[in-house]
């Protein structure tokens, strides 16, 4: 019987210490920096427009084929405004298929997309999170804001120029 | 892109079998020599090629014999390589800490097999899966139902020539 | 069942799942029982069954760590592992250390999280409703863990084929030993609830007995072969990654009952932690991943890898004709082979032993089916 | 029976009735409360502060569920059942005091009445599996049969032990009595074995055999919904209450507290209400502690342990008052014998299958020289 007290006590004891509930809607649970949430589409404030160039290199490493983009002629390079010779015309994730792998960030050579800290996007309908170009670059704003991210190619000059220095 | 790294002749894994690996590659001829298996050697496991009318003999000689005892089957599968069906058993001793790969041809019309179930009672579900899928017929088995896909289906979905139902997006 | 002079009964078919509370998701049995007691058994399995081993073929050889994410969806990074493990021995690709080591101690926490999970679960098939929540607030903390390093609680394709993604945060070390010492704490709060309950002994102790060499017939592997007495682990057996630099003990039943099960996975849970213990203090400095091309193309060939997880033991039969897609890939699941002996296991025994049994084998359904 | 009588009573069934809705929805909500928090959870929090008015919440939802009914149910038994289960648990409340003078009808023969009707609610759970046509629902009406009916014999003969101390089977006289001493103090032995069986006879865990939701999915209630199952569920709380209020009759003193007078009403109750929830509180303590019985293991705790003690706490009932000895005479005979049987089963259970209970780390020998 002694076994049965013991659990006895530790439910007991139990019953006076702090409960570790967060009230979910209420309260939320802090995300860690690197936390995978969607994918998202980062926008060059710089210049005015987005990184993607339309590459379609994501689309096709995708595992999951939820990806689609469309590339077009840069108008802002044609005045000499940007570098960018190709622009995104056009880019959907269906965010329902999505499998939150990072297999698309990986790959991109233009530091364009990058996983946010999205993760609630409950929708009624099955398809509903079939997210297009503006809204992928509106939470790519709220990530960049949120995190002040700044694209791998320059902080990676940045160090290499310190550690010239 | 995937085009352009492609190569004319694509490269063979070395072999790199260990120390047991030697000894077993040594042995098999030796106490499987009335079966005359093909005995080879890839990366680092030894494998011998039998005719598939032999696979109970010679895994009931392999389970028995003290040198080999291998008394524990790893995994059982079907590889489908087109021309022919080819039946894969990975053995293991538990004793010995020693693996072999047995390997049986058959043919894709009518691909039909002995069951090991009676050696290895853990052959029973993977023989049904592999009936499932490739659609190997093991003869002996108790109960060749279905396993992993519903009554009635079908095809054999793990062929290579098996073709997709259309996937609809939502 | 009838005799002279008794009264007349029939057997009843009961149809347990697949949507039953304890047959650990979409499992079926189908049960003839008498009164109580249990006559026969007829599992069904293949309400998951995806074709992941066909999808295998249709994918390149970094996307396939996704996959088999999927698999068993409890160790995550124990099959991620056990892939990159496949195809680095294929191409002879060299993992760094610094990876191993990251590897080793991820793949050691992640057997924790399933162990913890088993154990709560295993509360439930017992009727107790208080270890699952001690077991999923440990649980929990793993899981933040593994945000913290790998950026996902459960899928997380972190390891990859070379290396893993990424280096470890900063303070990783520190947050690991808070959590080594906050988990060791739950474990023995949780242990001292359940295991010595004369109850819970009552219910598991003698229960679903299967001796050794059955268990090697029917293939069993993992706490469940070695609840018979059998020190089989490929962890000691074939040491892979960097696990012949550590020192700890494979726990070992007696009887091969399921309060033996039970036992020896809440034991491994404490030599886990023991190697990653080792593991943090050893860890070297260096590069984390050894860089490769973005479409892998092994050589011709094909390897057969082990690997030893939550559930038993894990192997992946890799098939490469030198493309960029593998041409067949056939997965070992663990709880496949342990699950087979599940008939031999319920012979005569109750209705609510058979709940207890397949809770001690500890199944996930994402691999049986596959 | 004037009128004026007849409307007396029939306000005061209806204040009952309401009163005991009011206990049950009190108790879920307490119930909730407390696994929540010994499980470190903090349960309802949502509807009202703290969670209050959640059990309203979830009445007026099981009240506007649809009804589903599966086609091959036996319509009639089936909709009776819930009745015949809730009935009884209901009518026993006519004869159990709250205080002195706050009864509906104080019976002589109110313990025997009591007994008499709980059994009644066996056979509404096993129509109520029966008539469901589902296995899980025969199964665990079956099981809830043979659970019932054996606890009954072990705790009708606790009672009768406290009967006998009280030489009444009125249950105020059996208040009354234990002025000097609570019988929890004289006879530890009928305490312990009229709490086990009453735990049995509510089907709580440890012995929630019949509704096992991990075995049989909730038994006989498995295939009711909305209103009907609120109706099992209601009676199962009232039962609950009904053990406890029992237990704080026959063993704790009622409403009497040394020190406090007993003869006032508001207090009584007040003390009553406490003994009874400190009790409840115990019931659920147990309930998110403990693991579940298997049948054959409740069924020889039943026949083997518990009717054996019952019996032997009769005869030293009998012999004390025979002889007239002295209180703490009594109390040492049950406590010794209370005192050996826990340890005569953990003996048994500890050594029954193996001597050891721990499992082997095996350390292979090319290990322990690197182990240094």
């Amino acid at each position: 019987m002694l076994g049965n007290l013991k659990g006895l006590m530790v439910t007991l004891s139990t019953f006076f210490r702090k409960p570790v509930t967060y009230q979910y809607p209420k309260e939320h649970k802090p995300i860690e920096d690197r936390y995978m949430g969607f994918p998202v589409l980062m926008w060059d404030a710089n210049v005015g427009e987005p990184y993607c160039t339309g590459c379609m290199v994501c689309v096709r490493y995708c595992p999951t084929s939820c990806i689609s983009a469309v590339m077009k002629d840069n108008p802002l390079h044609a005045d000499g405004q940007s570098t960018r010779r190709k622009i995104v015309d056009n880019f959907e994730i269906n965010l329902g298929r999505c499998i939150l792998c990072g297999i698309c960030v990986d790959v991109c050579n233009f530091d364009a997309i990058e996983m946010s800290h999205e993760h609630e996007l409950s929708k009624y309908a099955r398809n509903g999170n079939r997210t297009d170009l503006s809204k992928l670059l509106e939470m790519g704003k709220a990530y960049q804001e949120e995190t002040g991210w700044r694209p791998e190619k320059e902080t990676k000059k940045e160090e290499a120029v310190e550690a010239e220095n | 892109m995937a085009e352009r790294h492609r190569q004319e002749e694509t490269p063979q894994a070395p072999v790199a079998l260990d120390d047991r690996g030697h000894a077993l590659e040594l042995l098999l001829p030796e106490v499987l020599a009335e079966f005359q298996p093909e005995v080879g050697a890839v990366v680092d496991l030894v494998v011998a090629i039998v005719k598939p009318q032999d696979v109970p003999a010679i895994c009931k000689l392999a389970k028995e014999d003290p040198r080999l005892s291998f008394d524990y089957l790893m995994c059982l599968c079907v590889v489908d390589y087109v021309e022919h069906l080819q039946v894969v058993y990975h053995l293991y001793s538990t004793t010995m800490k020693h693996m072999m790969v047995l390997k049986a041809n058959v043919s894709p019309e009518k691909p039909s097999l002995p069951s090991v179930t009676s050696m290895w009672a853990g052959a029973d579900w993977y023989e049904r899966e592999s009936h499932d899928l490739f659609g190997v017929a093991f003869e002996g088995h108790p109960n060749m139902a279905p396993l992993l896909l519903y009554e009635g289906f079908e095809g054999y979905p793990g062929r290579r020539d098996y073709e997709m139902p259309e996937y609809r997006e939502w | 069942m009838s005799t002279e002079g008794q009264l007349d009964t029939i057997q009843m078919m009961v149809n347990m799942g697949p949507q039953h509370p304890s047959t650990h998701g979409v499992f079926r049995m189908v049960l003839w029982v008498d009164g109580e007691r249990v006559v026969d058994l007829e599992p069904h399995i293949g309400y998951l069954h995806r074709g992941s081993e066909k999808l295998c073929e249709g994918e390149l050889y970094a996307q396939i760590v996704t996959l088999f994410d999927r698999l068993d969806y409890i160790s995550n990074l124990n099959n991620e592992m056990l892939f990159c493990r496949a195809v680095e021995k294929l191409m002879g690709l060299e993992v760094p250390e610094r990876a191993e080591y990251i590897r080793v101690i991820l793949c050691e926490l992640n057997r924790v999280a399933s162990h913890l999970l088993f154990f709560g679960t295993f509360g439930i098939d017992a009727g107790a409703m208080t270890p699952i929540m001690y077991a999923f607030r440990d649980r929990e903390k793993i899981q933040t863990m593994f945000e913290a390093v790998t950026g996902a609680r459960m899928m997380h394709n972190f390891i990859r084929i070379g290396g893993v993604k990424s280096d470890v945060p900063e303070d990783f070390g520190q947050r690991m030993r808070v959590l080594l010492r906050e988990i060791r704490q739950g474990i023995d709060e949780t242990d001292r609830l359940l295991s010595f309950s004369e109850i819970f002994l009552a219910r598991t102790k003698g229960i679903g007995v299967i001796d050794a060499e059955t268990a090697i017939t029917y293939g069993m592997s993992g706490p469940v072969l070695r609840a018979c007495g059998v020190p089989m682990d490929v962890r000691k057996d074939e040491p892979y990654s960097v696990y012949d630099r550590f020192d700890f003990g494979i726990p070992i039943g007696e009887k091969g009952d399921s309060w033996d099960r039970y036992y020896i996975r809440v034991e491994e849970m404490r030599q886990s932690m023991r190697i990653i213990e080792q593991a943090l203090e050893q860890i070297p400095d260096g590069p984390t991943i050894t860089p490769t091309r973005l479409v892998l193309r092994p050589p011709q060939g094909e390897v057969y890898v082990r690997g030893e997880n939550p559930r038993g033991e894990i192997g992946v039969y890799l098939v490469s004709n030198g493309a960029d897609r593998p041409y067949r890939v056939k997965v070992r699941p663990p709880s496949f082979c342990n699950l087979m002996a599940l008939k031999e296991l319920l012979k005569d025994t109750y209705v609510a032993d058979a709940v207890v049994i397949l809770g001690s084998l500890d199944i996930v359904l994402g691999e049986v089916d596959r | 029976m004037s009128a004026v009588e007849t409307l007396l009573l029939v306000s005061a069934i209806l204040g009952l009735l309401t009163g005991l809705s009011v206990v049950v929805l009190s108790l879920t909500w307490l119930e909730r409360k407390f696994l929540g928090r010994i499980q470190m959870r903090i349960g309802p929090m949502r509807v009202g502060p703290f969670g209050l008015l959640q059990p309203v919440a979830d009445a007026v939802k099981l009240m506007a569920k649809e009804d589903l009914l599966s086609s091959w149910v036996d319509r009639v038994v089936y909709w009776v059942a819930p009745l015949v289960v809730f009935v009884p648990t209901f009518m026993i409340w006519v004869t159990i005091p709250i205080t002195r003078d706050l009864v509906i009808r104080n019976l002589d023969m109110g313990l025997f009445y009591i007994i008499a009707l709980s059994v009644l609610s066996i056979v509404g759970l096993v129509t109520a599996g029966w008539a469901s046509s589902n296995k899980y629902a025969v199964l665990g009406g079956f099981r809830a049969a043979a659970q019932l009916i054996s606890y009954e014999i072990p705790l009708i003969l606790a009672v009768l032990g406290v009967a006998m101390l009280a030489q009444s089977l009125n249950l105020e006289n059996v208040v009354n009595s234990q002025g000097a001493f609570s019988y929890a103090l004289i006879q530890p032995l009928g305490l312990v074995i009229f709490f086990v069986a009453g735990l049995a006879e509510l089907g709580r865990t440890p012995f929630d055999i019949h509704p096992a939701e991990s075995e049989v999915v909730g038994g006989p209630f498995v295939e009711y919904s909305g209103a009907h199952w609120a109706v099992f569920f209601l009676a199962e709380y009232i039962n609950t209450f009904a053990i406890a209020a029992l237990t704080v009759l026959l063993f704790f003193g009622g409403w009497l507290f040394p020190g406090l007078p007993g003869d006032v009403s508001g207090l009584g109750v007040l003390v009553f209400l406490i003994k009874t929830y400190l009790v409840i509180l115990v019931i659920f303590w147990v309930r998110g502690t403990y693991p579940r019985l298997r049948i054959d293991q409740l069924m020889s705790l039943g026949w083997k342990v518990l009717v054996p003690l019952a019996f032997v706490n009769v005869v030293i009932t009998s012999v004390y008052l025979f002889y007239g000895w002295p209180a703490w005479s009594l109390s040492l005979m049950s406590l010794a014998i209370l005192g050996t049987a826990v340890w005569e089963i953990s003996r048994r259970m500890r050594t029954a299958p193996t001597p050891e209970y721990t499992v082997r780390l095996y350390v292979p020998s090319s290990e322990a020289s690197s182990a240094g």
